[in-house]
């Protein structure tokens, strides 16, 4: 059986070109960019012609660039080293519901060391409003954390429009940009952010590495305390590997951006007509348009995720229900409840995430298969059987 | 997430005893959709003893196999030996179920409770 | 000319057999091990075997393992996580003089957080005394932190007694072993330690992976927020090749120890020999039994140590003077210091670490090159003038 | 560490003038072993003119190399011209060095303006 992954959104395979500029980095210029010697000069200049690459992508300067392993730590250190840096100036936060737990829980933390903290509602699409961005403001906010795209259901921010209310006002703005990075045009500028992270192994990249732009001037504690390196503010010996493969990923989805995006957004419209035409009870989460190229996210009535996931996995076909590391959790998606689903739609919604190996035929069969899978757990719904009156046990 | 024994994964591909016996003499219903999991249980009994068991049950693939593997358990025994199936036993016949899966046996095993009481209820009330 | 790399305390090139079973894992095996669909399941199996393989090589259960972004993040999150979980229990933490910096520079921040510090002196081989360790214990200490092996002299450390002390009074006892993995054993209950930190590429493995080992019980607060990844011990997509690799490069560096570790320790013999007797004013740093296989310090007096680098590389070989990390500042290596050298003397060391590819003719090389260096730039030297009178300037 | 220009490398491997002179006219030092730079520079001057120039210098490779370099550009030149030489002057000549280094280059200004000092000195003694 050919297996069809459509859960890009949860992590991506590395792009075999991207491996072959990997792979001298392992064994054959493999020196410690710090080192003196000439192994080290060779993977140092490896390293700044990375940041350079990634840098010019974004519009930003190269030195405005700091690796990291991930964007877990991009956030973590984007919000803990806001926090920290600006704790004289003020204690208030203003951050979304819908973040990822990379940012809320870190938020939580900051909550506990005496940050006030604002949770931004969304409306039912997902969308936060910039005027509820300006009114959470008081002299006190240091810090706006407003995710780019969101990773659950796709919707993509005003992030240009709050950038702006954050500048006029000197209050520190952070970006989580994970979803939208290789997918949608992000550059630092045009929307106005101080920092913003991103994850390398969702555009194609290695897992184990990301980064975080940090703009010239933004006040910033370092996470991780040790070596001089990344100027300071991120101390360890450079993943060299890692960060010649996240510039390698970043040009080349740079590159195919403006050809596969459109490509992509055929192939989620064509999957959700697709599934929602032949779905009874089956609804799209998110925004209708201002969405991710490649994201839908769809409820199905009556029946809960992970049996759909598991009989979509029987059928070869890989999705996600809310975000994978939250998967094994029993609550629903925080994100879900925040667009107004109540908890037993939100248990049944599934995210289709599509990429670059995604093909007209992975489409179709999806749309082939799921109406079987779901009138399957239908019948063996309590809550289905409720809603038709059909072979209820009364008594 | 930690993955299904093989013996999950049969129940959840093929559930037995899907549905809701219409004449029912007992029918327990368990769990709430904030959790992600309702079960519900109807059973027919005869001289004491359950002649049949049916389920349906919205939730996860361990929820679906444990439903599935209790109304198998059960059918044949009295209400007594029903009665003594434990949650564990029933994710042992199960060859175990994840640790985070766990709750769903203790769904299963109060579901039967609830249909047995429902059907005392209902036979006292006669 | 053949290139000679005498820095593989800095970074070691990856074994080709590392990079062999990582390879799969980038483009082929790519789910990410928190989904629940198949693509999932066999990179978490993957992510769960090299657990297993980790934790038996330290005599650690699985679960003691917590896969991180290397040793730097291992550190930070052994301090601050100890630190900030046992605050209501103390606010003393001891370690030592000679320290990583990820260690020394985390104590640092923890002091600027209300924490009290212990830094304790080592002997002019850089060793700690345990006896000192327990004269500086109090009612408040938490936490003891003092790394297995240095760095930049390769003095191996009395960890098991100071364990046994920490043990005794049930304060938790972190040791640093980046540099004793893979080249002596490591055995966490024969160390009796609570954490413990490693870094993969230190040991032929990939960059930018690590872990820290966390004995069942010992509380720890997460550095890095986010998703349920690593029984919430460190959020973040796994690493999956990173994490295969370095159970890979564990495993073999575990199987020629025995071995390799008795060869190296012949050449550096044979080096430290050769230099001390080819060059004057030459003297080794460090203990001169109790040290690492593969490192030889050397001191070179009159004459300063990038100056020594640079002219070594000019030759093809590649040395270090101090850690990696702090080559471009300008004080001397805090460790040199430690041991009571002064500072120029500190300023004119040179590390030469051995390693798996190192040959007999490597170390004949760098015997036969190094006079000539070194007389060369002592001719260039002041100090050396001073010392010896020829043709000082008087007036 | 940023690595260093050929133009320094080229000073580095082969540098100028190095040594003390005899009966030196004026003698500077500069730097301590604390920083790991320590620069000596004599000069020999006639009619105002520097005719030699040496120097001696504990230190990295930009610290030999601006050594070098500053000995080069004050040969023959009157000693208000060589004490025009800034500290920029001299690593532009090395094709610039890394931001770290700069420092070296200053070091090496104030070893020549304390070696012009001391030959001031020296001649009003006289
Ligand atoms: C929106 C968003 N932010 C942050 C992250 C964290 O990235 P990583 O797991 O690579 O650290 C993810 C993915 O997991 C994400 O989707
Ligand atoms: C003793 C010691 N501890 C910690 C580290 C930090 O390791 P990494 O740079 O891989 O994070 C190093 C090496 O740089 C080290 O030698």
């Amino acid at each position: 059986m050919k297996r069809i992954y459509l859960d890009y959104a949860a992590t991506t395979p590395a792009d075999p070109r991207v491996i072959d500029e990997m792979l001298p980095f392992f064994t054959e210029h493999f020196g410690n960019p710090s080192s003196v010697h000439s192994f080290g000069q060779e993977t140092k200049s490896a390293v700044e012609a990375a940041r350079e690459t990634v840098s010019g992508l974004l519009g930003a300067a190269p030195d405005e660039i700091v690796f990291v392993s991930g964007a877990t730590e991009a956030n973590n250190t984007a919000l803990k080293g806001t926090a920290f840096a600006k704790r004289d100036k003020g204690n208030h936060i203003i951050t979304s519901a819908i973040e990822h737990h990379s940012v809320s829980e870190t938020v939580a933390a900051l909550k506990k060391e005496g940050f006030r903290i604002t949770n931004l509602p969304v409306d039912r699409y997902g969308m936060v409003d910039p005027d509820d961005v300006k009114k959470a403001i008081d002299e006190k906010t240091i810090l706006i954390s407003i995710m780019h795209a969101n990773n659950e259901i796709g919707t993509i921010q005003p992030i240009a429009e709050i950038g702006k209310i954050a500048r006029e006002r000197s209050i520190t703005f952070h970006t989580d940009a994970v979803q939208s990075l290789g997918h949608i045009p992000v550059n630092v500028d045009d929307l106005d952010v101080d920092l913003l992270s991103g994850s390398s192994h969702k555009f194609y990249g290695p897992k184990g590495v990301g980064f975080l732009y940090v703009r010239k001037g933004t006040k910033l504690t370092a996470l991780l305390f040790g070596g001089d390196q990344e100027k300071r503010r991120r101390a360890g010996t450079h993943n060299t590997p890692g960060i010649v493969g996240t510039a390698a990923a970043a040009r080349i989805a740079h590159e195919s951006m403006a050809e596969e995006s459109v490509r992509e957004a055929v192939l989620r419209d064509r999957l959700i007509k697709g599934i929602t035409g032949a779905v009874q009870d089956a609804s799209l989460n998110g925004h209708p348009t201002m969405r991710l190229p490649n994201n839908a996210n769809i409820s199905f009535h009556f029946i809960e995720g992970e049996s759909i996931l598991l009989s979509l996995d029987m059928e070869g076909i890989a999705a996600s229900s809310g975000s994978a590391c939250t998967s094994s959790t029993l609550e629903p998606s925080h994100v879900l409840l925040a667009i107004g689903l109540s908890h037993e739609v939100a248990h049944g919604s599934i995210r289709f995430s599509l990429g670059r190996w995604t093909t007209d035929e992975d489409v179709a069969r999806v749309i082939e298969v799921l109406p079987g899978i779901v009138s399957r757990l239908r019948v063996m719904s309590p809550l289905f059987a409720e809603r038709t009156s059909h072979g209820i046990v009364q008594r | 997430m930690e993955s299904y024994s093989d013996k999950v994964m049969d129940h959840f591909r093929k559930p037995r005893n899907v549905g809701a016996i219409d004449d029912a003499d007992g029918v327990g219903k368990e769990g709430n959709p904030m959790c992600g999991d309702i079960m519900e249980l109807s059973i027919k009994v005869k001289d004491d003893t359950i002649i049949d068991a049916k389920f349906r049950t919205f939730g996860c693939g361990a929820a679906i196999a444990t439903s599935s593997m209790i109304t198998e358990m059960i059918k044949g025994k009295s209400i007594q030996d029903a009665l003594k199936i434990s949650n564990r036993a029933v994710a042992e016949a199960l060859d175990g179920l994840p640790a985070k899966k766990m709750h769903c046996s203790v769904l299963a095993a109060d579901a039967l409770k609830k249909a047995v009481d429902d059907y005392r209820e209902h036979r006292k009330a006669l």
